[in-house]
């Protein structure tokens, strides 16, 4: 469970989250918004990049004061929405550097990265540099280093962008296994909506950096709010 | 009157990435380049762009051979790339973004280039005094459209337009496509979302590590989509 | 034209063949100055002695190294000239820092260096160079000298570099001299490559002294004098300064607004010296050396260094001529050579400190050029002391 | 621009606060001979660093040799003075020396090492600026000379320092480039391209900015600024090619007060530096240090403009 | 390996006293180059001070050679231990800069440096904290191992492989996958776990380590140094021929090291005029910049990987 409370951030004079409560409770939540609704910024937040008021909470514990790098070590895990893994280390390198930061034994540790790597179908590419990889193989990584090191919350950042529909089909399996493996509570951004409608229960809706709708996503699709502002469903019609 | 790609080869790091393509738009049509990932389309869209260098081939504008020319004199030449990835000038505003697009208009036609391009995007009209590096990824792919807007191309390449887009935008920009062909523009689209790609365009071109599976009408692969399926697995 | 071709050291006329003897010499020629006009005209003069039949028929190879400024090359240079080239000694030195970085290696393999162009303190206080030049402290003292018996100095200020072993040492001199004097100095220091000497002329300005001693490299020095010709304090000073500045390219960089106002010592006859040997040094450049090589105090003072080195070489045993050892030991024994090109004798002796030349000459820029203002006199003051005792132990006094 | 006002304000304050604890116990008119004398050294230092800014903003690159280019343009003047050349004409060709050295490195180096990083790009300079120092130095031999403005006979007496006209020549033309080059890159189109250029080469061009010649008007534009930059360094500090060369390094540290990019500040920054040090002359414990002023104050100032800076999400920045 | 070992004891005999003399220092400049490559390789990040820092080292070792009575492994010890205490207090405030703002801050500290190093010198055993004296300079003492040239040159040929060893062991464990992604992105990094700070810290003080080893053993070959060594354009030269020795590899760090020390020697003894040696020197570095991408190291090694291709 992911609380936000009262999350406000400005830029400036601009307001990019005004004041933004939520609960995210289901294994697979989503955040949808149209462009610059604050849905990164969301994101940014969590991961403690960006100042902001207001408070965030897993399952009560409060890591808001947290530093960015004791939040990862805590078990927040992410991509970005410009993929960013080290292009000079391999694949296993790059999830060995999350384990790095992390207590436990080396056997455990190399167990951990098997199964991501394996779960993911990145096995075979696990000594390939991360520079050799295909926009596709990039993002499987990126659900890999999800995947390691006990997570607690994972957050994608648009994982579907610049993926062909097979492919889109297949991540989204993957993302819907994380909490079974992990436990972990997972967010995505995306704006493939039927990617968002099969893999989240519940779905917020951002524009303008403030909260239009929050539920069950298929209620939340439904609603006149956000097709207006995000689908854009009447204008077409 | 068309832009004509014919044989290109790029080789990167002594890798063939795009091997011996052709294909071809006229003004007023649309191709679609459909293919998986890796199978080398963005580029061919920066070869054609003048931004790679190329092994061999021949692209050329109506008529005018390109191949070899910087990005500047290709552009000028009336072919404008959206590269893949919403490059923008980082440091510059929104407003400057757009007007150093413009910079082969002349000095009077910038203002109003800049105003059509703020009516297709308001986000950005919003925004004028922003730098484009502190925008949204979804912005800042309206930018980097903007940016080939402001040429007033003949010729428009974008490599994956829908990217980061929400779903309103990239309905607002297939109607935009629709009347730039309608104008007169030949588009060459490189897409994921087959289904926007294959509704605006009328020829296509499936690609798979760096080779041309299929070329032809769109309507065939709307048709038999196995065709695509082919081209992915 | 027309005039013979000199001739050099005790040779009789034939060219010199037989076995070279190695000498060796450094030299900094770099960024920030040449200092290379010393090891020329020694250059010169050895050519000259091979010409006229070298020393006990042998002639001299010069290998001249150059340390560019840089320590480490002046050590890598030292070990060539004498570890892989086994020089028997090092004549005509003139270098920055050539001398700090060497003289315990000179030390060490007992080889003397009978050096031209000392700049540093280290070269005067070691046991195993001598110079034939006075370097910043003897010839700032002698500036000093003269501004308080012939100016009318009372407080001076002296400008010198913000190095220990150049600046606080020869200002520092310069200020006990003038307190066993009972009078006043104080020492202003700038850095080498400050772009800003306006802050320096300030500081000497509100020191209250009432005369100003340059004591500096001349391009820094002329800059100093810009400034303060910019405030035009020509009249409210008198101004001396140390050597460097008797230099042939200097008074017209200096420009009419300093004539006859500026007094530099010189630790040489002038230039233009009508002495024998000063004539002999400038047809033996003309003779030998290139055309452009400078004929300057420091090539005086290389010619001078090369014609002691040979009169030793000369005076001794010739089957002991390759042993450094001996010939450090002849060296150590020279005592009492003269030339009308220095006021004193010359000397080297076993001593922890050398420093024969300290007397010189005044001059002053005067319309384009330089006018001899002062005879040869000697530098007082308590640094003085210790060489002038082993002046009397010599028998030289 | 508007929340960098409290910035500056406070920095002066500093500034004087510093100035003022050393001048502490001082006679008045002596303090103000060494600020109009800080201030006279200032203008150079921000003369210097204008023109690295202005080609750091227009092309991206930090030009090193652009001390070497000046130091070999005013010995070119000097030189064509010793052989009766007009004055002015010799000052023109120092002008156009540099200028053209400039060009050179533009058109024939500087496109080959675009898409390296900016330290690369900079350090690459470093390269031109011995090649050109080598030059200089071998040409004209170590020997002292000096140049001299006509200017120079005229002054102007402040707080009791008589200030020649070359320095109010170098201050104005400091201000002058310092307004015109703002209002040149926020006002023109060309302006706007350099801009454009400096941010993303590759962009750029892709958007259509003809690279070429952009990038000759900025390197002439460099070029011409760092001609009189050293015909005003061989008067006003010395004629000496590699002090005029090394020059660049102070020069740095006014543009740092900048941050490479503001010139107003990089005014600012360099008088300031100026001050400081002439002012550090008054301490009897700090006077031997005090040319490390430029440097402590250039971190001072980098550091505090970094304050508050967000994580950079991107590589480049 | 073997090779290099019975290289390392015949080779110094061979050679002249000049050349002992000239590859100990190049020696020591690979071990200072060593460390700015990996950390601009690894990290990114460009240190405009290593000659700079080279400097402190050499300072602390001078001091406490003439201050105290300790072996010259301790005095090493310590040398490098106080440079990489101020590489860290150098760049702690620094490290939220990137790119061209931390080098051109390092550059400043390194201006700084030089100018200290001007005025207050070496110490060379005078009375004071400074320690400086206008005489003949008092006794340095070698390793006890190593008193003559040509076994220093030995020991500063291990130490540099010592050197070279410590950067390895960092690169394949965790502080270089650290640094990897700290280059990548600091965001990512950050949400990997890694905490940025420290690891760039400590990238600066391996870097500045190196460099105080690299002086204290500088120190060991004359037994004075000068302040000429460490001006600040020394250390943007150190810099600049680390890339184009190729940062990303050892060898690189001797190249560059080779260019810096060997070739100006070589112009040397070849007679060639200081001024033109300037010009020879620029020239080559751009062209080396313009064509080698990755180096020298990197263009000799991809020759041997084509050939070895081409022989299986
Ligand atoms: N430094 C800044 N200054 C001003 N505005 C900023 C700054 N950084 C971000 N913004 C604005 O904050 C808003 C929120 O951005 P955010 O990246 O969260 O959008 P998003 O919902 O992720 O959009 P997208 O779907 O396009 O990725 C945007 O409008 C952006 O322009
Ligand atoms: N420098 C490089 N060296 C080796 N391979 C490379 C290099 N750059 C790209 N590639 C590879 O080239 C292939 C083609 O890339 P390209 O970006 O053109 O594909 P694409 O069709 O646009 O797919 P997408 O953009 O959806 O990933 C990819 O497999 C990529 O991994
Ligand atoms: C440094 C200078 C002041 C000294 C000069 N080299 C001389 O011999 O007098
Ligand atoms: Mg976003
Ligand atoms: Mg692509």
């Amino acid at each position: 469970m992911i609380e936000l409370q009262n999350i406000t951030v400005r830029f400036g004079g601009v307001t990019a989250l005004d004041a933004v409560s939520v609960v995210f409770d289901a294994p697979v939540s989503g955040i949808i918004g149209p462009n610059g609704a604050g849905k990164t910024t969301t994101m940014n937040v969590i991961s403690g990049f960006l100042p902001s008021s207001g408070q965030i909470a897993c399952d009560g514990e409060v890591i808001s004061h947290q530093a960015p790098h004791q939040r990862a070590r805590w078990g927040l895990r992410r991509s970005f929405q410009r993929e960013q893994l080290a292009d000079d280390l391999s694949v296993l390198d790059n999830l060995r550097v999350i384990l790095d930061e992390l207590p436990g034994s080396r056997r455990d540790k190399v167990a951990d990265m098997d199964r991501a790597l394996e779960v993911t179908g990145l096995a075979l590419k696990a000594h390939t540099l991360a520079a050799r990889l295909n926009t596709y193989e990039r993002r499987l990584a990126d659900v890999a280093r999800c995947l390691v090191g006990r997570p607690r919350i994972v957050m994608f950042d648009e994982p579907a962008g610049g993926l062909t529909p097979d492919e889109t089909q297949h991540l989204g399996d993957l993302i819907l296994q994380i909490h079974g493996l992990t436990g972990a509570a997972t967010l995505v951004i995306d704006h493939d909506v039927d990617l968002i409608t099969r893999i989240c229960e519940q779905t917020l809706v951002l524009d303008f950096g403030r909260r239009i709708a929050m539920g069950p996503t298929a209620m939340v699709l439904a609603d006149p709010l956000v097709q207006a502002a995000y689908l854009g469903l009447e204008e077409l019609g | 009157m068309a832009l004509i790609i014919e044989d290109l080869t790029v080789v990167k790091q002594g890798r063939e990435l795009v091997r011996s393509v052709s294909m071809s738009v006229e003004r007023g049509q649309v191709t679609a380049v459909l293919g998986a990932n890796g199978a080398g389309k963005s580029e061919l869209v920066l070869a054609v762009a003048g931004m790679l260098p190329i092994a061999q081939g021949h692209i050329s504008v109506d008529g005018r051979a390109i191949q070899g020319c910087p990005p500047d004199v290709v552009r000028l030449a009336g072919v404008a790339a959206v590269p893949e990835g919403h490059r923008v000038l980082s440091k510059l505003s929104v407003d400057d973004n757009l007007r150093v697009a413009g910079s082969m208009l002349a000095g009077d036609q910038v203002g109003p280039a800049v105003a059509e391009v703020y009516a297709l995007f308001p986000e950005l009209a919003e925004r004028q005094r922003q730098l484009a590096g502190t925008m949204s990824g979804g912005q800042q792919q309206m930018l980097s459209i903007g940016h080939a807007l402001m040429a007033r191309p003949k010729y428009l390449l974008i490599d994956e337009m829908s990217l980061g887009l929400a779903p309103l935008i990239v309905k607002r920009l297939v109607r935009t496509i629709e009347s730039l062909v309608d104008k007169g523009v030949g588009v060459i689209l490189v897409e994921q979302f087959t289904e926007v790609a294959l509704s605006v365009a009328t020829s296509a071109v499936v690609m798979r590590t760096g080779d041309v599976r299929y070329s032809g009408p769109a309507s065939e692969i709307r048709t038999r989509p196995e065709i695509l399926e082919a081209a992915y697995f | 034209a027309g005039e013979p071709t000199p001739s050099c050291g005790p040779g009789k006329g034939k060219a010199a063949t037989g076995k070279p003897i190695k000498i060796g010499a450094i030299h900094g020629n770099a960024a920030p100055g040449d200092f290379s006009s010393a090891t020329d005209a020694a250059a010169a003069y050895f050519a000259c002695v091979n010409a006229s039949g070298g020393v006990h028929g042998r002639p001299i190879q010069y290998l001249v190294e150059n340390d560019q400024w840089n320590p480490e090359l002046a050590a890598q240079a030292v070990s060539k000239l004498v570890q892989d080239q086994k020089v028997v000694a090092m004549v005509g030195n003139a270098s920055f820092v050539e001398m700090s970085v060497n003289a315990p290696f000179y030390a060490k393999q007992n080889i003397m260096a009978m050096a031209s162009g000392c700049a540093v303190s280290e070269c005067f206080e070691s046991s195993n160079i001598v110079s034939t030049n006075q370097g910043p402290l003897a010839s700032s003292v002698g500036a000093a000298m003269h501004a308080v018996e012939k100016l009318g100095a009372k407080n001076i200020s002296c400008i010198g570099l913000a190095i220990p072993s150049v600046g606080n040492w020869s200002c520092g001199a310069v200020e006990k001299y003038m307190a066993g004097k009972g009078l006043k100095a104080s020492s202003v220091l700038l850095n080498p490559g400050a772009p800003d000497v306006n802050a320096a002329l300030l500081e000497a300005m509100a020191s209250g002294a009432n005369s100003v001693l340059v004591n500096l490299p001349a391009g820094l020095a002329i800059a100093f004098l810009r400034a303060a010709q910019e405030q035009d304090l020509r009249d409210n000073y008198s101004w001396t300064s140390s050597t460097p500045l008797y230099d042939k390219s200097v008074p017209a960089a200096l420009g009419k607004y300093w004539s006859g106002k500026v007094y530099v010592n010189a630790e040489l006859t002038m230039l233009d010296g009508k002495g024998a040997d000063n004539q002999h040094w400038l047809k033996v450049m003309d003779a030998y050396a290139k055309k452009d090589d400078p004929r300057d105090t420091f090539s005086q003072s290389g010619y001078l260094s090369a014609k002691y080195f040979t009169q030793t070489l000369a005076a001794m045993d010739p089957a002991k001529i390759d042993d450094r050892a001996a010939v450090t030991a002849a060296i150590k024994k020279i005592s009492g050579l003269r030339s009308d090109l220095s006021c004193g004798p010359y000397y080297v002796g076993e001593a922890k400190q050398h420093m024969p030349n300290h007397a010189g000459i005044m001059v002053v820029v005067k319309d384009g050029g330089f006018q001899k203002v002062r005879d040869c006199y000697e530098y007082e003051g308590p640094y003085f002391t210790p060489l002038v005792n082993a002046e009397k132990a010599l028998g030289l006094r | 621009m508007k929340s960098k006002l409290p910035f500056l304000a406070a920095y002066i304050v500093g500034m004087a606060l510093v100035c003022g604890i050393l001048a502490w116990g001082k006679p008045l008119p002596m303090v103000g001979l060494f600020i109009v004398s800080g201030l006279a050294i200032g203008s150079l230092y921000a003369l210097g660093g204008v023109g690295l800014v202005v080609l750091y903003r227009t092309t991206g690159v930090l030009n090193f040799a652009s001390g070497a280019m000046g130091a070999a343009g005013v010995m070119t003047a000097w030189q064509l003075v010793q052989w009766g050349w007009a004055e002015p004409l010799a000052w023109a060709m120092a002008l156009v020396l540099a200028t053209a050295l400039s060009l050179g490195y533009g058109r024939v180096i500087a496109p080959r090492l675009a898409w390296r990083d900016p330290v690369v790009k900079a350090i690459a300079t470093l390269g031109y600026a011995l090649i050109i120092l080598g030059v200089t130095s071998f040409l004209w031999v170590d020997q002292v000379r000096s140049f001299t403005l006509p200017t120079d006979q005229m002054a102007l007496r402040v707080w009791g320092l008589r200030v020649t006209g070359t320095r109010f020549i170098a201050l104005l033309a400091t201000l002058a480039v310092v307004v015109g080059i703002w209002v040149y890159l926020e006002r023109t189109r060309t302006g706007l391209q350099m801009r454009a250029l400096a941010n993303e080469r590759e962009l750029s061009a892709l958007i259509g900015v003809r690279i070429l010649k952009v990038e000759t008007i900025a390197w002439g534009m460099a070029g011409l600024i760092a001609g009189f930059t050293g015909l005003m360094f061989g008067d006003l500090i010395r004629l000496e090619p590699s002090i005029i060369t090394f020059m660049v390094i102070p020069s740095i540290a006014a543009a740092i007060c900048g941050r490479l990019d503001n010139l107003g500040m990089v005014l600012v920054g360099g008088l300031s530096i100026g001050v400081l040090e002439s002012m550090l002359t008054l301490s009897p414990a700090l006077k031997s240090v005090r040319t490390v002023a430029p440097f402590m104050v250039a971190i001072v100032m980098l550091l505090l403009l970094q304050r508050g800076r967000r994580i950079p999400f991107e590589r480049d920045e | 390996m073997l090779c290099g070992l019975v290289a390392l004891v015949v080779v110094p005999m061979f050679l002249g006293g000049q050349w002992v003399q000239i590859l100990t220092s190049t020696a020591c400049f690979a071990l200072a180059a060593a460390g700015v490559g990996f950390m601009y390789s690894r990290l990114g990040m460009v240190s405009l001070a290593q000659v700079g820092l080279m400097g402190v080292g050499g300072w602390v070792m001078l001091r406490m050679n003439h201050g105290f009575n300790l072996p010259f492994e301790l005095n090493l010890a310590v040398a490098a231990t106080v440079t990489m205490v101020f590489g860290w207090v150098m760049a702690l405030p620094a490290l939220r800069m990137r790119g061209l703002y931390l080098a051109l801050i390092t550059l400043m500290a390194a201006s700084g440096l030089e100018i200290v190093f001007s005025t207050f010198r070496f110490p060379n055993g005078g009375e004071g904290f400074w320690g400086v004296m206008p005489s003949l300079i008092a006794p340095f003492r070698r390793p006890w191992l190593a008193t003559g040239n040509e076994a220093y040159l030995r020991y500063t040929v291990v130490m540099l492989l010592v050197g070279f060893l410590l950067i390895e062991a960092h690169r394949r464990t965790a502080p270089g996958r650290a640094w990897a992604m700290i280059r990548r992105s600091e965001a990512a990094a950050m949400a990997s776990g890694v905490n940025v700070v420290y690891y760039k810290a400590w990238a600066f003080g391996l870097s500045g380590l190196l460099a105080g080893m690299a002086g204290g053993l500088l120190a060991g070959t004359l037994g004075l140094l000068d302040p000429a060594t460490f001006r600040a354009s020394e250390s943007i030269m150190l810099f600049a021929l680390a890339v184009v020795g190729g940062a990303r590899h050892w060898l690189g760090a001797v190249l560059a090291a080779v260019l810096y020390r060997v070739l100006p020697g070589l112009f040397n003894n070849w007679g060639l005029d200081a001024d033109l040696a300037l010009v020879i020197f620029g020239a080559a570095l751009l062209h080396a910049l313009m064509t080698a991408p990755d180096g020298l190291a990197g263009q000799l090694l991809g020759l041997a990987r084509r050939k070895e291709g081409s022989a299986t």
